[in-house]
């Protein structure tokens, strides 16, 4: 077991300490619920502070100013600022000290908003002692603080845009003109994702088509775009400015000699409903997906094709080509590309309404999606532009819209698919302007027109007679001879029930999350918010960045948004990314890890655990060799060291273990000592607070980069201080930031709880939980549960796992 | 249903077939390939000539609806060549097996090939000699076991298309009897090709080889083949392997170089012009 | 692009692929097997009849599924099968 | 082939492997595929010089297998073949000469002997292949053979012999000996067209119903060619009349066989040729060929000078043998006397045809042929 007395205290600052704290009000935010005067009067009689004051807003500019000017004439050579998280201002405070000449790695924060104040609304004593703690833990690592310098890395000039939909494309076009080369990588044979499949466009009723087809085709030929289709990201390494990429570049079984003829597909034998068509029309195992494809080489679905393995069993279409472009030999190839900005633009898919079963879909050909209807309507489409019952291939006389299929509903998304509604407003009024006569209903629960120009299309609508009930449908039955469906449910403005009698129903299916977002996740370390889009870095202010740097991130990929959404999006994640490139630099990590030369045998167990492999050990000098550059600071090292001879920077020991003292040294036996990684339970813990999920005051969370770096040391000297209970939370395992750097932490949690059988502690009390940034239910809901452990704890059981558990150190 | 006649009967020697070949073997499926290829280049079946040697094979020269000569033993290239030179305007082809071309044969084969002779040798490969009851040949793969290799074979074989294109053919290429498509299109391009062009088809002889080796029917060779070939276009010929676990196939060489022919007809015009 | 296809394509009807009709001379054939086993349709079986070579001759399983790909005559050593384009004016 | 400058002025002088090239040239031989070998090489580096002149064909083949195999393939194709040889190579020959017979394919084969067996003495002349020639390959079959003994006849006998391997279809072997070949003499070359030229006999039957192997009355096919149409296939095996093979009939085997010997002997008093001098009073036959008849010839002007009724039988036509004529001579003399340069391989045809007449052998190997002395002694020898 050890204790700070072992480990030393040789790595603090020489000289005289001098501390300045600050506890913001935030306006009410933290007043609210938090006597910041009390707290700051408090942290005035902490050890090294020589000052602290409370302020009504500290990230203000007049606050900023304040803080400088302390610095300067009081001297102060660290900063702890009790205000928000970290997260969100500490690059603020870090450039006023900066600016101020003092080093910004000597600046600290307690975070008194999100992990105090918005959680303890409604008792403000808990809160303010709360308050006091946390800024006492910030106290005591800000006096262990040490200056660090950033070193600045290379940004390759080269983009990555995952996902050739209208926002990758468009971005991909935006940095191409810049000047960047882009390397655009589509999984499809073809560009154009879902804008391809749609007839026109709302609210201005221009072809889809037709406005997407020179997009593609010049992202196509731009010279310094490098399009690969039929092709997918397979690995990423590397960090921001130098990526290294792998994309795995399917074969097409066709060469670029294709002139897209089609006398390939006309003989092949095999077809199959067309993905395009969304079904409604059949292709060939040879095929292009549509028309306008970019590229128009064919592609052959070798799956489909009677050709298995490197045995030609039929040879239809190579009898046919003339040119002789199709290879059944072509290899999968992988493009390994170094790229410094990547775009995610990943697009969405569509809500499979078969789920809904009331409504009948697939049970009645006559009920359709509304991507369906786009095809349909679609002059180049199955049905050459008639709407047409799939019944009878009548063109019905009237026809009904359901609304929300799939969103706004526990029984599909919770959220609202924000294209829907004017989506069916523009498809009521192309009914109309075909077939004037028919009838159209739209059965909803609100109508959003909220965009420019969206109003004037949904008065135009009602104008041209489109009856808009509100309401949804109960259920859609089906009248067995002429096919036609009822359509039985409540008006909710009449307080009536209707029974509603149409020849189609177009169900008006909303956008959910790419069903494979996981993989593109797990590869650049993306999170995801609960309704599954990937969660940009700042709902506000950064919302195309990824909380990855030098990600961004663009089109339904983010949320669900229509075509002009996605296209500013693009070029915004364009813009953000060509800043870094045109930089040319960017300022690395400088909290890495640092080897303690003299304390290392080379006994390699932190090369084993670098996820990263920036560890080597000199079998001839028995010492280990760090590559900083490739360090990306997780500290699992460090925390896997059994001779404290790699120091973690900015995350010390010493600091950790100050800060575990600080936190335990009043009523240890009713805390819960907290350890969060950065990237997700942090921000998870930061989330219940902006949503104000309330739970019990006595939980102090100590950052960390990563799980990984909690070391089992910290644990022990927690319940060596008599805390009641121990928690520890990272990312979800395979979500790690740190590539697996928390499979570690999973390993040393089962070792402390065999430890702690062993000495006959009950191992409750010390508890492991995978909560993502967006999980912040799941941390409040945690520390409820912890509570009921921490009040089952007697005091004899504190007492005998302090002795325990320094005897067994 | 048996009164529309086979797309290839034009191609067949009237009333010869059913064949003499065993059940599972792969030489009628050459025969059908190589019928395939005269139909698909649409070529004048009076100006094809079919020379093979002797072995299982060899009879197929009287199976193909063409002018045809079944020689003696290994010679099928030499007696070629002479057809070919008195009469450049035949297309002679030299359908034989591994042991008549390379064992017996070899001396004609590395000539004609290092002459680029204008001629299409097409090599039904089945490891072992067949005609004579499956004795080990210049192909037997190393420990196999034959009627003459009762402990194994010790020899090593010869690697055909390295052979050839060391030799200087001008095409090479390697299928199997399964890989029917291909093997028709090699034949074909080699039919069009001026020099001399190599096609070596690894062929399942399940009576004489497979029985030996545990692979008692012609499917069970097939499925070894669509098992374990591996197409490689031009890859180094030397590293064509055909091993148990991996037989490498595919087109290894297609070069232009003036064939003999040409050179010849060169040579006599200059002949011509210095006579005494 | 990962979308629900359940219905009956609407232009099913119109798009013609090509039909093959099974031919088998029983008595060439000497039941290699090879047409039953590479069929990439699985149109062929063992048939129980003996020929005049005394063994079973392939007989046609499910003619429908035969995509006309001729692979079965290629890989007949003994040009026993062929398949012709089935005429489909009535229907198939 | 098109035909290039064949007549040369009438009367050369030249070596006699010149001569035989010459020959076949006029013949209308334009292939020719060999393989080098004392002392025939020049016929082989003659044919590399004149053929391409007159549009024909030489190659250099890789061995004498393949020169035999080739000069077939020439021959099917419709082009008159030939090839040149000694011993050794001969040996390699005898293969592809069976099947030459079995397929009856017209060419012609120069065996210029010399010293053997094995390697021997490959500038020494010899006459030890006459036995090999007729016998040498597997089977039973006939052949026919021509000796010249001289260079004029080096061109005479080599246009004589492709004349009848067109005629019979068969191979016909022009045995000379090293001295003849590489020996100079004045030659009289006809002008091109007063020399005899017979070219195998065509088809009269439609493409569709010929049957290559079917002979006329005189047993003897007609040959279609490759690429004429007729797409007949021919085999080493034993075959029928359309050439598809027959390797279980007895029948076939008897019929064919047969024919192939039947075609040569039934025709053998239109083959046969020898040359008789001052035979008719004679009682000693001298029976030579080759350069031996030469030494011979003036043995039999020595004796008659000395006295003695002597007389020579010249075999030009080695195979088939003629029998009739060594019995005519045979029953008129006392005694014949045969010389060759080997250890007594015609002389056993002799015995066998001249019953009870004694015959005297009189062997010679190695540098030089019999002196007439030699034989004139041998002569003497038959009074006593």
């Amino acid at each position: 077991m050890t204790d700070t007395k072992e480990t030393g205290n040789e790595s603090t600052t020489s000289g005289d300490i001098r501390i300045g704290v600050y506890v913001c009000h935030c306006g009410l935010n933290i007043a609210g619920s938090v006597d910041c005067k009390d707290v700051a009067d408090f942290a005035a009689t902490i050890p090294h502070v020589v000052l602290s004051k409370d302020y009504r807003y500290a990230c203000s500019d007049q606050g900023q100013e304040l803080i400088k000017n302390d610095i300067r004439e009081n001297k102060l050579n660290r900063v702890v600022v009790a205000s928000c998280s970290p997260r969100l201002h500490e690059p603020t405070f870090r450039r006023a000290c900066e600016e101020a000449g003092l080093n910004k790695y000597l600046f600290e924060m307690a975070n008194i908003r999100e992990h105090c104040s918005w959680v303890h609304l409604y008792d403000k004593e808990a809160a303010t002692e709360k308050a006091k703690d946390l800024v006492k833990m910030a106290v005591a690592k800000a006096a262990l603080l040490e200056p660090q310098t950033e070193s600045e890395v290379p940004v390759t000039r080269k983009a990555l845009v995952i996902g050739g939909g209208v926002a990758g494309i468009q971005a991909a076009l935006d940095l191409g003109d810049t000047g960047y080369q882009v390397y655009l990588v589509e999984k499809e044979p073809s560009i154009g994702g879902r804008m391809a499949q749609i007839d026109k466009t709302f609210p201005t009723m221009d072809c889809s088509i037709c406005i997407l087809a020179p997009k593609m085709s010049d992202a196509g030929r731009h010279p310094n775009i490098e399009l690969s289709t039929n092709s997918e990201v397979v690995d990423v390494k590397g960090y921001i400015g130098n990526f290294k990429v792998k994309v795995l570049k399917k074969p097409r079984y066709v060469t670029k000699d294709c002139t897209a003829c089609g006398d390939c597909a006309k003989v092949c034998p095999v077809t199959v409903p067309n993905e395009f068509d969304v079904g409604l029309a059949t292709r060939h195992a040879i095929y292009t997906p549509f028309a306008q494809a970019v590229p128009a080489t064919y592609v052959v679905d070798r799956n489909l094709c009677l050709n298995k393995e490197n045995i030609i069993f039929c040879d239809k279409c190579i009898k046919a080509c003339e040119r002789k472009t199709i290879d059944f030999d072509m290899k999968p190839e992988t493009l390994e590309l170094d790229v410094g900005t990547i775009i995610v633009a990943t697009g969405a898919d569509v809500y499979d309404p078969a789920a809904l079963v009331d409504y009948g879909y697939t049970r009645f050909p006559n009920v359709i999606t509304s991507l369906e209807f786009e095809r349909l309507i679609n002059a180049g489409g199955p049905s050459s532009g008639h709407l047409i019952r799939p019944s009878d291939m009548q063109v019905p006389e009237s026809v009904a819209f359901i609304q929300c299929v799939g969103s706004r509903s526990e029984r599909g998304m919770l959220y609202c698919s924000n294209v829907c509604c004017m989506n069916t407003i523009k498809d009521s009024l192309l009914i109309k302007e075909h077939w004037p006569e028919t009838k159209i209903y739209v059965f909803y629960v609100d109508i959003r027109a909220y965009g420019k120009g969206f109003e004037d299309l949904y008065k135009r609508a009602r104008k041209e007679g489109v009856l808009f009930v509100r309401g949804l449908p109960a259920e859609v039955v089906e009248e067995r001879k002429t096919r036609n469906l009822w359509l039985i449910g409540e008006n909710t403005l009449q307080k009536e029930v209707y029974k509603t009698n149409v020849g189609m129903v177009i169900l008006s299916v909303g956008i959910e999350p790419r069903r494979d977002s996981d993989v593109i996740q797990r590869l650049l370390t993306l999170s995801r918010t609960p309704d599954g889009f990937f969660m940009e870095a700042h709902p506000k202010l950064r919302p195309v960045d990824a909380p990855t740097r030098g990600v961004f991130l663009a089109g339904c990929a983010e949320s669900p948004k229509d075509i002009k959404d996605s296209v500013t999006q693009a070029s915004a994640a364009a813009a953000r990314a060509s800043i870094l490139m045109a930089q040319g630099k960017v300022t690395a990590e400088a909290i890495t890890s640092k080897l303690i030369e003299e304390n290392c045998t080379g006994c390699g167990l932190c090369a084993k655990v670098c996820p990263y492999n920036a560890i080597s050990i000199d079998k001839e000098r028995k010492k280990a060799e760090f590559i900083e550059a490739a360090c990306a600071g997780c500290g699992t090292c460090s925390a896997e060291c059994p001779f404290n001879a790699i120091e973690m920077r900015h995350f010390t020991d010493e600091q950790i273990l100050g800060q575990i003292d600080a936190a335990a040294e009043q009523d240890a036996n009713k805390k819960i000592v907290a350890f969060c990684c950065n990237w997700c339970a942090y921000a998870g813990a930061d989330f219940a607070g902006v949503s104000r999920m309330q739970y019990p005051p006595n939980v102090r969370i100590i950052r960390t980069m990563c799980s990984g770096r909690m070391a089992p040391k910290f644990v022990e000297h927690a319940f060596a201080k008599g805390a009641a209970a121990v928690l520890v939370a990272g990312c979800h395992l395979g979500d790690c930031h740190y590539i697996n750097a928390n499979y570690q932490t999973q390993k040393r949690m089962e070792r402390l709880w065999k430890k702690m059988e062993k000495l006959g502690l009950n191992k409750a009390r010390l508890q492991l939980a995978w909560i993502n940034a967006s999980e912040g239910e799941r941390l409040a809901s945690k520390v409820k549960e912890m509570q009921s452990i921490v009040e089952s704890v007697t005091s004899e059981e504190i007492e005998k796992s302090k002795k325990m558990v320094e005897k067994a150190g | 249903m048996e009164e529309l006649e086979h797309p290839y009967e034009k191609f067949l020697r009237r009333g010869r077939i059913p064949h003499i070949w065993c059940e599972g073997c792969g030489n009628g499926i050459i025969l059908s390939c190589f019928a395939q290829a005269l139909n698909d280049l649409n070529m004048d079946l009076d100006k094809v000539v079919v020379v093979s040697g002797i072995g299982c094979i060899g009879r197929v020269s009287g199976y193909t609806n063409t002018d045809s000569y079944h020689t003696t033993h290994g010679r099928p290239i030499a007696f070629a060549t002479g057809v070919k030179l008195a009469n450049p305007e035949l297309k002679v082809v030299v359908i034989s097996g591994d042991g008549d071309l390379f064992a017996i044969g070899g001396n004609h084969f590395i000539h004609a090939a290092r002459r680029n002779m204008d001629l299409q040798v097409i090599c039904a490969n089945n490891f072992v000699y067949g005609m004579t009851g499956g004795q080990h040949g210049p192909t037997t793969p190393l420990d196999a076991w034959t009627t003459t290799t009762p402990y194994g074979n010790i020899e090593h074989t010869f690697n055909l298309v390295h052979l050839a294109a060391a030799c200087g053919a001008v095409y090479v290429a390697r299928w199997t009897a399964l890989h029917v498509r291909r093997l028709t299109e090699s034949i074909k391009k080699a039919l069009q090709k001026e020099g001399f062009s190599f096609i070596e088809v690894v062929s399942p002889c399940p009576e004489l080889f497979g029985r030996y080796n545990r692979m008692e029917t012609g499917i069970k060779m097939m499925q070894w083949f669509k098992e374990v070939s591996e197409v490689r276009h031009f890859s180094d010929p030397a590293k064509a392997e055909i091993t148990p676990q991996k037989i490498v196939v595919g087109e290894f060489v297609d070069i232009e170089k003036p064939s003999y022919s040409r050179l010849l007809k060169e040579m006599a015009e200059k002949a011509k012009t210095q006579e005494q | 692009m990962p979308v629900r296809t359940w219905r009956k394509p609407l232009d099913a009807e119109k798009i013609k692929v090509p039909k093959g009709e099974v031919h088998i001379i029983k008595n060439r054939c000497k039941g290699c097997g090879f047409c039953i086993e590479f069929c990439p349709k699985e149109v062929l079986e063992e048939s129980e009849e003996l020929n005049e070579r005394g063994v079973h001759p392939p007989k046609v399983k499910d003619e429908s599924r035969c995509a006309l790909c001729s692979f079965c005559t290629a890989v007949c050593p003994d040009f026993a099968i062929f398949t012709v384009e089935k005429n489909c004016e009535g229907g198939c | 082939m098109d035909e290039g400058k064949v007549g040369l002025s009438s009367r050369r002088f030249m070596m006699g492997d010149i001569a035989c090239v010459e020959g076949a040239i006029a013949a209308g031989c334009r292939f020719f595929a060999g393989y080098p070998i004392t002392p025939a090489t020049e016929i082989a580096e003659g044919m590399a010089r004149r053929l391409p002149q007159v549009g024909g064909v030489y190659i250099q083949m890789e061995d004498e297998i393949g020169s035999m195999a080739a000069i077939i393939g020439a021959s099917y194709a419709g082009v008159k073949s030939m090839t040149a040889t000694s011993g050794p190579g001969f040996s390699l020959m005898m293969e592809n000469i069976g099947l030459a017979v079995m397929t009856e394919t017209p060419c012609v084969v120069v065996n210029v002997m010399r010293g053997g067996p094995s390697t021997g003495q490959p500038t020494m002349p010899g006459q030890q292949d006459v036995m090999q020639a007729r016998w040498g390959s597997h089977g039973d079959y006939e052949i026919i053979a021509l000796a010249p003994s001289s260079v004029q006849e080096m061109f005479d006998l080599t246009v004589e012999a492709f004349n009848l391997s067109e005629t019979y279809r068969v191979p016909v072997m022009v045995l000379a000996d090293e001295i003849v070949g590489h020996m100079w003499e004045r030659v009289k070359i006809p002008p091109t067209q007063s020399i005899e030229v017979v070219n195998r006999k065509k088809p009269t039957a439609s493409t569709k119903d010929y049957a290559p192997f079917k002979p006329d009355d005189d047993l003897v096919p007609p040959m279609g060619f490759f690429g004429e149409g007729y797409n007949f296939h021919a085999t080493g095996l034993t075959h029928d009349e359309r050439g598809h093979p027959q390797t279980e009939s007895a029948e076939a085997q008897q019929k064919l066989v047969q024919r192939l010997c039947d075609k040569i002997r039934k025709n053998s008093d239109k083959i046969l040729r020898v040359e008789k001098t001052t035979l008719e009073d004679a009682e000693v036959a001298v029976v030579a060929y080759g350069i031996v008849a030469r030494a011979s010839l003036s043995a039999v002007v020595k004796a008659r000078a000395a006295g003695i009724k002597a007389g020579l039988l010249r075999l030009v036509t080695l195979w088939p043998f003629p029998d009739k004529e060594v019995a005519k001579v045979a029953r008129k003399v006392k005694a014949v006397v045969v010389p060759e340069m080997n250890c007594g391989q015609i002389v056993r045809e002799v015995e066998r045809a001249a019953k009870e007449t004694s015959v005297f052998f009189l062997s010679k190997l190695g540098e030089e042929p019999h002196k007439p002395s030699e034989i004139l002694e041998a002569i003497r020898r038959t009074q006593k």
